[in-house]
């Protein structure tokens, strides 16, 4: 479905929308998502009420789903670049709407600055096309798509990635990420993580798999190489935070990568000519995409409801919340299970499908290219693995043991609205894992959408109970199978060892076993603590500094400490190696040239003087 | 006739001003002069857009730019009156100045606007010149308005440098009337004997007119290197003045430049003053951008921004093409942006009387509506959909591309630096700790709405262009 | 038949799983010039745990109380979704080898979680180390399964012992390979030498026991048997994916019979292999662990290289 | 009028502006720009002797009021109210001075300036000097640091100009050169308004003193 609106008196710009099955699916999860923040919204800005204007929160975060939705739909290069850059905007204003926080506006600033760069990346991509097919148009485009020369194609290309690149948060680009998806109210980081980082992954699927097409391999090499770098890096900064809004949006990260993964495979694939597996990669991405944008939602509300009862961020403050919010905590739970891939939860099968993909090209493709292959899957199995240490840090921290701050004592479980929010999402979560196969069934559909990928053998075929089976039983899985078989023994098991088993057995409370000593919070491992030998063991590539202070009680006899602190931190590289001395050479430069406006009058005339003669004689 | 009507209604107010000394009526009057031009204005470009060039007398001739250089002059002096007067207000209220300076300030801004009025309508290029100098000449004293050192200094170099400039430029003019020759020096020669006798310049003499003229009218314009007096100027005028200055007078003398290109373009052929102007643009807008980045005073930055927007003018009319229909669009909306922007730092300025970054912080909440009114207008001017000035950035590069790829590549960066640049010291005013000697609160709605409704405009132009200015732009571009 | 041989399918592995640490533990004992107690007694042990009142703690939340069942019930499903002693048992739903691995990951996620809700000090470094351990394992177990996969063309367990590659000869050396990857992320996820040490309450050393030690009575039955539950699964899936030799093919009776004592034959040799690594070698620091781990990954790397 | 009270005309122009190079002091600065105008008033005339327009004449007068009587008498007081007898020191010392006056000379004289020094072949030379005495005047504003000087540079640059102009035959309708004249006029007064007040906030006529304005 492909319609303009209104014919507009300017050159170039046209209203244009055009809508595919890709499109369609992307509107499918932004108003599916946007529709259960807005839910929670309803709630949660409660505490915002006296402090700011609440108008402006609605107008901006209703702008940025509207421009989300036009992101999608549009198919003119500049209707596209200008809802893109509305998307930005406001999503800033979003940002620093809590703007008493000075950290809040530094995120902001950082965020506004990293997306202008990335348009300005997509803007001079789009100029390169327009300079050879002579039209914004993305249609047009794709049909004179073969006038352009390859060399160009490929600058096109790493500046497009270098822009919807910075946009979804691939590593080294990610540097706003983590700081601005935190500062911004929960349910709009729900939004930010959930959608607007994707709207990169959409754009990526359209230049790369559609417009640009054919393309050489190495394109979805790189691909495959950044997804794999973010997957990995992602979840290891994510495993170093301690504040939660951080470590979710490091995950954001982490999951783009994995859905790299599924997108580059699938981009090397096509210009193998292998289309089956294309399209296998292809489904694994978007599938990933869905699921990402419901589990990460989920866990960025439940956070925010968190952060709601306790006023901080800090997991240090928090623990014991199980008992205080029990709802906010199961919910939690579900997202985090679905996150690190445990099934029967929808996290699960989109990597699933990804490790397939990649162990198909593994099996079927050689030299390089195959051991790219390798180092991903390998790269995404660890994943899997930091992904759920870290979730048992985050829950563990924030839901079990003792309280370790004076706040959690008053948290309250969370309103109705902002839980009806959750809930939903929650069961969605399950619901997408357990219809996999159904689901996979309607991605394949979207994928063969794509020229080239028509009428070719479907790589998965959706079998009986739901389970997803590939290349006719290279692997299969069925999800409705694993839950009714879990339900079915657990019910069993319990049954047995609660009623047959000794049912007269008698339960007494007591203390937890403290040694003796009379047992504190502060004895229990925190969130640092627990991440702490992961972070050692890969110190090489966090670069963690390690401060200990001791306090003794009599600085003569160093033997009673009163008290030790540990300060674990981790040294941003990218600021201290890239962003930094790039800060520093353009501050430098502008000071040399503001040496041209030096004061003196005598100075400005001779400037009016030289230009004079130099002009005159480079005619002469 | 309504020319005519116009500049001698600006005579008159300015006559007022020097005679009564009831301040309610100098004001009214200049409201009411300004508003007359303002609508004059309007009846002529509609006139043009519909009949072509409009010629009431032989010493008159407005073509399509002209005429919208004539709205736009009418517009923003009309909108900057009704600023001047609560601004001049206020300024009293402090002490800062008498009703002297009052009646001063109103006599010159009224020569001023009458100055501009003629620089665009004259047909004859000496006098427009000579209009030209006179617009130095009115703004020469309010520069130096406040009459401390730094103003006094400013308003000096203005002073040497633009006459230096237009020196050479009125050589330049002169040396264009070679192509009518030693007899025709009697004779009234205009655009049109010039642009008819084009054909007799010889090509090189051609060159070198227009490089003096490019370089002379630039002064004004505000090109590197010729830009050094602008930023003095802009940062020590009354912000009305500055944004007369950089909203309205830079555009004035870009437009006689291009009117002599044309005539160069004629015999030189179009590459050469394209060339010519494409090395200053991309000169101004590098300069410009680096400067900004490290810029410690907001109206400076400003002034500097301004520069960056000729420069991206200049560029436009340099890649010709669909640069030049981007290029005047640019102009329109850049006019309106950049007064407002300077209107607003005024505003805040009156509120923290200093023009240091540094020392304005959290005005969001000591100025609400103003603090909108600047991140709107920087937003506006880094061009920034929904404002046009996206589409005509887009526009100019895309021309760009074709012919210069490795200039329209420099000039994306300058802008990324530009806008980092930019974003930092708006955002270290608008937000931030609120010092606590200020207190909270608008100065007044007349501070606001001038602005407001010059952004406003921008935006609504953005979006729908009315028939007669769209038909004014086409013609632009078929001539330029 | 096939109602008889699922059931069997089901209940092998809690059956088992006893005995085998009852088998290791004797052969340590000997080791040591112990008598040591009868093979049995890791049975008689869960039967008095399974009778004895519990004590919980007071800041135990339902994750404490209900991880048990869960972790138990993991281990049941994993059992009945892996090749024991027949290969023709067709199971697509879950016996794929990732759904097997993050299956277990279920199990680890909620005994990580039980350590770190009661608020001890020993429960919460206990499941640190654990998650540590397990994280860094999860490459080389995948992996080294991968090896056999890539070689069968499936990544269904029972496909995988169905298929018999000893026969190719260029698959000879990767299987080895990727076995040895195989039998140190088996020592590392059923917390044995040198990665933990399962008989030891000291502080410094333990892993797994530190998690468990706030449970009592039921609980705790549940979760040594759970313990030993995953160690057969481990042995059954080293045994059967990379050495399935005498696996039933078929449903005749004596074919099964065979496979059975095959299977028993197979898993006496590791736990002969096990308790000769637990009374040799002594149990390697803690940062030395990821060496360990990354050496069992590279290797079926290495494998999968040499596949084609 | 021939060719060769012309030359010397124009040479006197050119001699001025050397001399103001040189000079140090302010009062014959203002005397010598006198001298200039004066020169330039007797080419305007030469020029009313062949059109014998009498707009022209009065034009002429008009030139004559304003530059040879009021501009030097504005000077003059300036220079007596600050009591500036010297003025401000210049850049280059007087040979390098001399040094870049020969080259910018031989630059205006050099071929590659034809199309502007052969507009009417006939002057070929006269033109010539007049384009090496407006560059020499740029030059004077660029190298004087005083206010005042700049202020005569800057009207000499004017006057060099309207010589070149006129012996490129492009002078102008009476009328537009009264206009111009009007403008140089006020232009007079106010410069010299401000370099009063330059005294008065900066206590002298340096304008290098002025360099708070940077960057």
């Amino acid at each position: 479905m492909s319609f303009t609106l209104g014919k507009i008196s300017l050159p170039f710009i046209a209203f244009s929308f055009h809508v595919d099955l890709l499109s369609s699916f992307f509107i499918f999860i932004i108003s599916l998502i946007a529709l259960f923040c807005s839910v929670y919204g309803l709630g949660y800005i409660k505490h915002f009420y006296k402090k700011y204007n609440i108008g402006t929160l609605g107008f901006f975060y209703n702008l940025l789903i509207c421009s989300l939705l036009l992101v999608v739909s549009s198919s003119n290069a500049i209707f596209f670049l200008i809802a893109w850059e509305i998307m930005s905007i406001t999503s800033y204003f979003l940002v620093v709407y809590d703007r008493n926080d000075e950290n809040n506006v530094k995120a902001g600033s950082l965020y506004l600055v990293m997306t202008y760069i990335g348009t300005s990346f997509i803007i001079l991509a789009f100029l390169f096309l327009y300079k050879y097919t002579g039209s914004f148009d993305f249609a047009t485009i794709q049909s004179k798509v073969a006038l352009i020369p390859s060399s160009v194609k490929d600058i096109v290309f790493v500046l497009s990635l270098i822009g919807f690149g910075t946009k979804a948060g691939i590593i080294p680009l990610h540097v706003w990420l983590p700081d601005a998806h935190p500062a911004a109210p929960s349910h709009v980081s729900a939004l930010m993580s959930g959608i607007m980082i994707k709207t990169g992954i959409y754009m990526m699927v359209r230049f790369f798999m559609d417009m640009l097409q054919p393309a050489p391999v190495w394109w979805g090499l790189t691909v495959l190489v950044i997804g794999l770098l973010s997957a990995l890096l992602g979840v290891l900064y994510a495993l170093t935070e301690h504040d939660i809004k951080r470590l979710l949006a490091y995950h954001s990260i982490e999951n783009i990568g994995i859905i790299l993964l599924g997108l580059g495979s699938a981009m090397t694939f096509y210009s193998l000519n292998m289309p089956s597996l294309a399209l296998l990669g292809l489904m694994a991405a978007l599938f990933h995409t869905l699921n990402h944008a419901t589990f990460k939602s989920l866990l960025f509300l439940s956070a925010g409801s968190v952060i709601n009862a306790t006023h901080t961020r800090n997991m240090e403050d928090y623990g014991g919340l199980i008992k205080y919010m029990p709802q906010t905590a199961i919910l939690f739970l579900i997202g985090s299970m679905a996150i690190s891939a445990l099934p029967p939860f929808n996290g699960f099968f989109s990597e699933w499908l990804t490790f397939q993909t990649l162990f198909q090209g593994i099996a079927q493709l050689h030299f390089y290219s195959q051991w790219i292959f390798i180092i991903a899957a390998g790269s995404l199995a660890f994943t899997g693995g930091l992904a759920l240490a870290c979730f048992v840090k985050a829950f563990g921290a924030t839901f079990l043991a003792r309280p370790r701050g004076a706040e959690v004592a008053h948290a309250k479980e969370s309103a109705l609205s902002l839980r009806i929010g959750m809930w939903s999402l929650a069961v969605l979560s399950l619901l997408f894992g357990i219809f996999s196969g159904f689901i996979t069934g309607l991605l394949e559909k979207i994928g063969k959408s794509f020229i080239d990928l028509k009428n070719i053998p479907s790589p998965v075929s959706a079998s009986s109970y739901q389970g997803i089976d590939t290349f006719n039983g290279f692997s299969s899985a069925s999800a409705p199978a694993f839950l009714v078989l879990f339900l079915v023994t657990i019910v069993f098991v319990f049954f047995v060892f609660r009623y047959i088993v000794n049912r007269n057995q008698k339960i007494k409370m007591g203390e937890t076993w403290d040694c003796g000593t009379n047992l504190t919070p502060r004895m229990e491992i925190t969130a640092t603590g627990f991440a702490r030998s992961i972070v050692l063991i890969f110190k090489g590539i966090l670069k963690p500094s390690i401060q200990h202070e001791t306090e003794y009680h009599d600085v003569e006899n160093r033997y009673l400490p009163k008290s030790r602190a540990v300060t674990l931190s981790i040294g941003n590289i990218y600021h201290k190696y890239f962003y930094q001395p790039m800060h520093k050479l353009v501050s430098e430069l502008s000071m040399k040239v503001k040496n041209i406006q030096g004061g003196n009058i005598n100075v400005y005339i001779s400037y009016i003087f030289i230009a004079l003669v130099i002009a005159l004689f480079s005619v002469l | 006739m309504e020319i005519i009507f116009i500049i001698s209604f600006f005579i008159i107010a300015a006559l007022v001003g020097l005679i009564v000394r009831q301040r309610k009526l100098i004001e009214g009057i200049s409201v009411a002069s300004s508003l007359v031009a303002f609508l004059g204005s309007i009846i002529v470009a509609i006139g043009v857009s519909s009949s072509g060039i409009y010629s009431p007398m032989p010493f008159f001739s407005v073509d399509a730019l002209g005429s919208i250089m004539m709205l736009i002059i009418g517009f923003i002096g009309f909108a900057i009156t009704v600023y001047s007067i609560q601004y001049l207000r206020k300024e009293t209220d402090k002490g800062v100045i008498g009703l002297t300076r009052v009646k001063q300030y109103f006599v010159l801004l009224n020569l001023f606007l009458a100055a501009m009025y003629l620089a665009v309508t004259t047909s004859s290029p000496i006098f427009a010149w000579i209009s030209i100098e006179a617009t130095t000449l009115s703004t020469a004293f309010l520069i130096s308005f406040y009459n401390k050192p730094s103003a006094l200094e400013a308003a000096w170099k203005y002073l040497i440098i633009n006459s230096v400039g237009l020196l050479l430029g009125f050589l330049g003019t002169l040396l264009y009337f070679t192509s009518v020759g030693p007899a025709g020096g009697s004779g009234f020669i205009d655009w049109h004997t010039l642009m008819a006798n084009a054909i007799h310049l010889s090509p090189l003499t051609a060159k070198i007119a227009f490089i003096f003229v490019l370089i002379g009218y630039g002064t004004k314009a505000g090109f590197v290197p010729m830009h050094t007096w602008l930023p003095d100027a802009h940062s020590k005028a009354p912000a009305p003045i500055s944004a007369l200055l950089s909203g309205v007078l830079l555009n004035v003398a870009f437009v006689i430049v291009l009117k002599f290109k044309i005539i160069t373009d004629v015999v030189a052929g179009h590459i050469f003053s394209e060339n010519l102007l494409i090395i200053f643009a991309l000169l101004s807008i590098v300069v410009a951008a680096l400067i900004i980045f490290t810029q410690k005073n907001y109206k400076r930055l400003l002034a500097y921004s301004s520069i960056e927007n000729m420069g991206v003018l200049a560029l436009g009319f340099g890649f010709g093409g669909l640069g030049i229909f981007a290029a005047v669009l640019h102009m329109i909306y850049n006019a309106m942006i950049k007064s407002a922007l300077f209107m607003s730092a005024g505003t805040v300025f009156l509120k923290y009387s200093s023009t240091k970054i540094a020392k304005v912080k959290g005005a969001i909440t000591a100025l609400p509506v103003t603090s909108v009114l600047l991140f709107a207008g920087f937003f506006a001017i880094t061009g920034i959909p929904p404002f046009g000035t996206f589409l005509t950035k887009m526009l100019i590069l895309s021309t760009g591309i074709n012919i210069h790829p490795v200039v329209t590549a420099i000039v994306l960066l300058a802008l990324i630096i530009l806008f980092v640049g930019f974003l930092r010291h708006i955002v270290d005013m608008v937000f931030g700790k609120l010092p606590a000697d200020i207190k909270i609160g608008e100065e007044s709605i007349w501070l606001i709405i001038p602005p407001f409704v010059l952004l406003a405009v921008a935006l609504f132009l953005s979006f729908y262009m009315p028939p007669f200015l769209q038909a004014l732009i086409n013609n632009v571009v078929s001539h330029y | 038949m096939s109602i008889f041989i699922w059931i069997l399918q089901f209940i092998f592995v809690p059956v088992v799983s006893p005995l085998c640490i009852g088998i290791i533990k004797k052969i340590k004992a000997r080791l040591q010039n112990r008598k040591g107690a009868g093979i049995f007694q890791a049975y008689r042990d869960l039967w008095k745990l399974l009778h004895k009142d519990e004590t919980i703690s007071n800041d135990a939340s339902w994750v404490f109380r209900y991880a048990p069942f869960i972790i138990f019930t993991v281990t049941i499903i994993v059992g009945a979704s892996i090749p024991l002693f027949a290969s023709f048992v067709n199971n697509n739903f879950t016996s794929d080898l990732l759904v097997v691995v993050y299956t277990l990951a279920i199990g680890t996620f909620f005994l990580a979680l039980a350590g770190l809700d009661t608020g001890g000090a020993f429960g919460g470094f206990g499941s640190s180390r654990e998650m540590t351990i397990s994280a860094l394992a999860e490459g080389g177990f995948i992996f080294s399964l991968l090896t056999i996969g890539l070689a069968a063309g499936t990544t269904n367990l029972f496909k995988l012992s169905s298929a018999v590659l000893f026969t190719h000869s260029q698959f000879f050396i990767p299987i080895l390979l990727s076995f040895c990857g195989f039998f140190i992320v088996l020592l590392a996820e059923t917390s044995r030498f040198p990665f933990d040490n399962p008989d030891t309450h000291l502080e410094l050393t333990m892993v797994h026991e530190a998690m468990i030690l706030e449970y009592s009575g039921k609980k705790l039955a549940l979760m040594e048997w759970a313990s030993a539950n995953k160690l057969v699964i481990f042995f059954a899936l080293g045994a059967n994916i990379f050495f399935p030799f005498g696996i039933a093919g078929g449903t005749a009776v004596g074919a099964i019979v065979m496979g059975i004592v095959a299977l028993a034959i197979k898993m006496i040799v590791f736990c002969l292999l096990i308790a000769i690594i637990e009374s040799s070698m002594s149990k390697l620091r803690f940062f030395r662990l990821p060496d360990l781990l990354m050496v069992s990954f590279i290797l079926s790397v290495i494998a999968i290289g040499l596949i084609h | 009028m021939n060719i060769l009270i012309l030359q010397f005309l124009l040479g006197t122009i050119f001699l001025t502006l050397v001399f103001l190079h040189l000079s140090k002091k302010n009062l014959s600065a203002a005397i010598v720009y006198g001298i200039q105008s004066a020169a330039v008033i007797v080419i305007l005339f030469n020029s009313f002797l062949e059109t014998h327009s009498i707009y022209l004449l009065l034009l002429v007068l008009l030139t004559l009021v304003i530059k040879i009587i009021l501009a030097p008498l504005f000077f003059i007081r300036l220079i007596k109210k600050h009591e500036l007898s010297f003025s401000a020191s210049t850049y280059l010392n007087t040979p390098l001075t001399l040094i870049v006056i020969s080259v910018l000379t031989f630059v205006a004289h050099s071929q590659k300036l034809a199309p502007l020094t052969n507009i009417i072949p006939a002057n070929n030379t006269l033109l010539s000097l007049a384009l090496s005495a407006i560059f020499i005047s740029l030059f004077l504003i660029v190298n004087r640091k005083g206010a005042l000087s700049q202020i005569i540079g800057v009207l000499s640059l004017e006057n060099s100009i309207v010589a070149f102009v006129v012996f490129a035959g492009l002078e102008q309708s009476p009328a537009l050169q009264a206009g111009i004249l009007f403008n140089i006029f006020i232009w007079i007064i106010i410069a010299t308004v401000f370099a009063s007040m330059i005294y008065e906030h900066f206590g002298s006529h340096d304008v290098t003193s002025m360099k708070k304005l940077k960057g």
